[in-house]
């Protein structure tokens, strides 16, 4: 099993990582706490399953790709 | 329907002029509604003096496309245009350009009114302004 | 603020952005709000050919500026433009350019809504088709 | 006393005539009646005077415009 992470923002620049590879989870949460080794959820983190918005108890499979990220503030 | 997201500097009116002209749906449009958006040199009483504007471009590119046909599910819009800056921007540029055009008026203007709600509030763009010497992330769009 | 009554054929996207430019204005403004309404060449099922455009020149510009008076009473716009056709126009040809200038987009997004409205139900102008050979007076405007 | 008249679009057409001066009137309704020989009234037509739309009771003074017009089909 191989899943892609993504990071973006401030998020990004708080785990000070862009992108990473984990091999096992079960939800976008274990993903979060695994990539991140264990680093404290923003309250209004926002989540992305193969760039579709997904939530963090959103399940994940084998070569799904899964990005955090800030409130967005485009436009 | 087009998506542009380009990193160069545009001017919002010549690509709204110009997508207009290629669609060569003259004559079948009453109405065009737009909304440009673009960089005050101040924000929240701090003055800024650039951007740099990231994104998740597969995402982004996905999400305008999804936005688009949603608009063209809810209304009878002829066509449309959303282009977004990427990368360093200046006070003044352009950063966002929605246009819309449908037969008569309220189409246009709803759909144009909804597409930069949702944009603003969905899209993965991400602001980061330089203030003085420090560059901090907006936190939050504006709620109008 | 400008109101300008044509008689001759203008480009909207090109009549807003000299405008923008000549107000000096960019930077201050975040968010430019417009609406373009021009000539279909089928109306209520009828194809038109031509129109004319008649109004009360003296009513027209006072009621234009007494618009844009009122949009700034009611919303915080930094410049607002309103540009009305007149006479002989040709299908595809603009009829009407609105556009407006704010800090954030709900004011200009709103009174750009509302100054379309108020012009399409209130300001005195008066559309003649020509609809195959005969001249034909429009009765009413669409309610949207 | 001398009342300046105006017809605009269809009515124009209908009443046969763009402009005319009137020399008595005292509301915009007496206007009407004189200035078009007491044509009938569409029910929708609307009245200014001055630049200013107005009712058909409305009064009228020396020097006033009282102009006559359908409903407005710009924009």
């Amino acid at each position: 099993m191989s899943i892609q992470v993504k990071f973006f923002a401030s998020l990004r620049e708080q785990i000070g990582l862009a992108d990473s590879i984990i091999e096992q989870a079960s939800t976008a949460d274990e993903v979060w706490a695994i990539a991140t080794d264990n680093a404290e959820r923003p309250d209004n983190m926002l989540v992305a399953i193969n760039l579709e918005y997904a939530k963090l108890n959103s399940s994940v499979s084998d070569g799904d790709e899964v990005a955090f990220f800030p409130p967005v503030t485009g436009g | 329907m087009a998506i542009i997201i380009s990193e160069q500097i545009f001017d919002p009116w010549k690509l709204i002029s110009k997508h207009q002209q290629q669609s060569q749906l003259a004559s079948q449009f009453g109405a065009t509604a737009s909304f440009i958006g673009s960089m005050r040199d101040f924000n929240d009483d701090h003055e800024v003096s650039q951007m740099v504007l990231e994104h998740y471009p597969e995402m982004t590119q996905r999400y305008l496309e999804k936005l688009e046909a949603d608009a063209k599910r809810q209304w009878p819009i002829i066509d449309c245009l959303i282009a977004h800056r990427v990368g360093h921007i200046n006070p003044a540029d352009a950063i966002v350009v929605i246009a819309c055009w449908s037969a008569h008026r309220r189409a246009a203007l709803d759909a144009c009114n909804w597409l930069i709600e949702e944009l603003k509030f969905k899209a993965p763009f991400w602001k980061k302004e330089t203030r003085n010497d420090s560059d901090v992330w907006v936190e939050h769009n504006t709620s109008g």
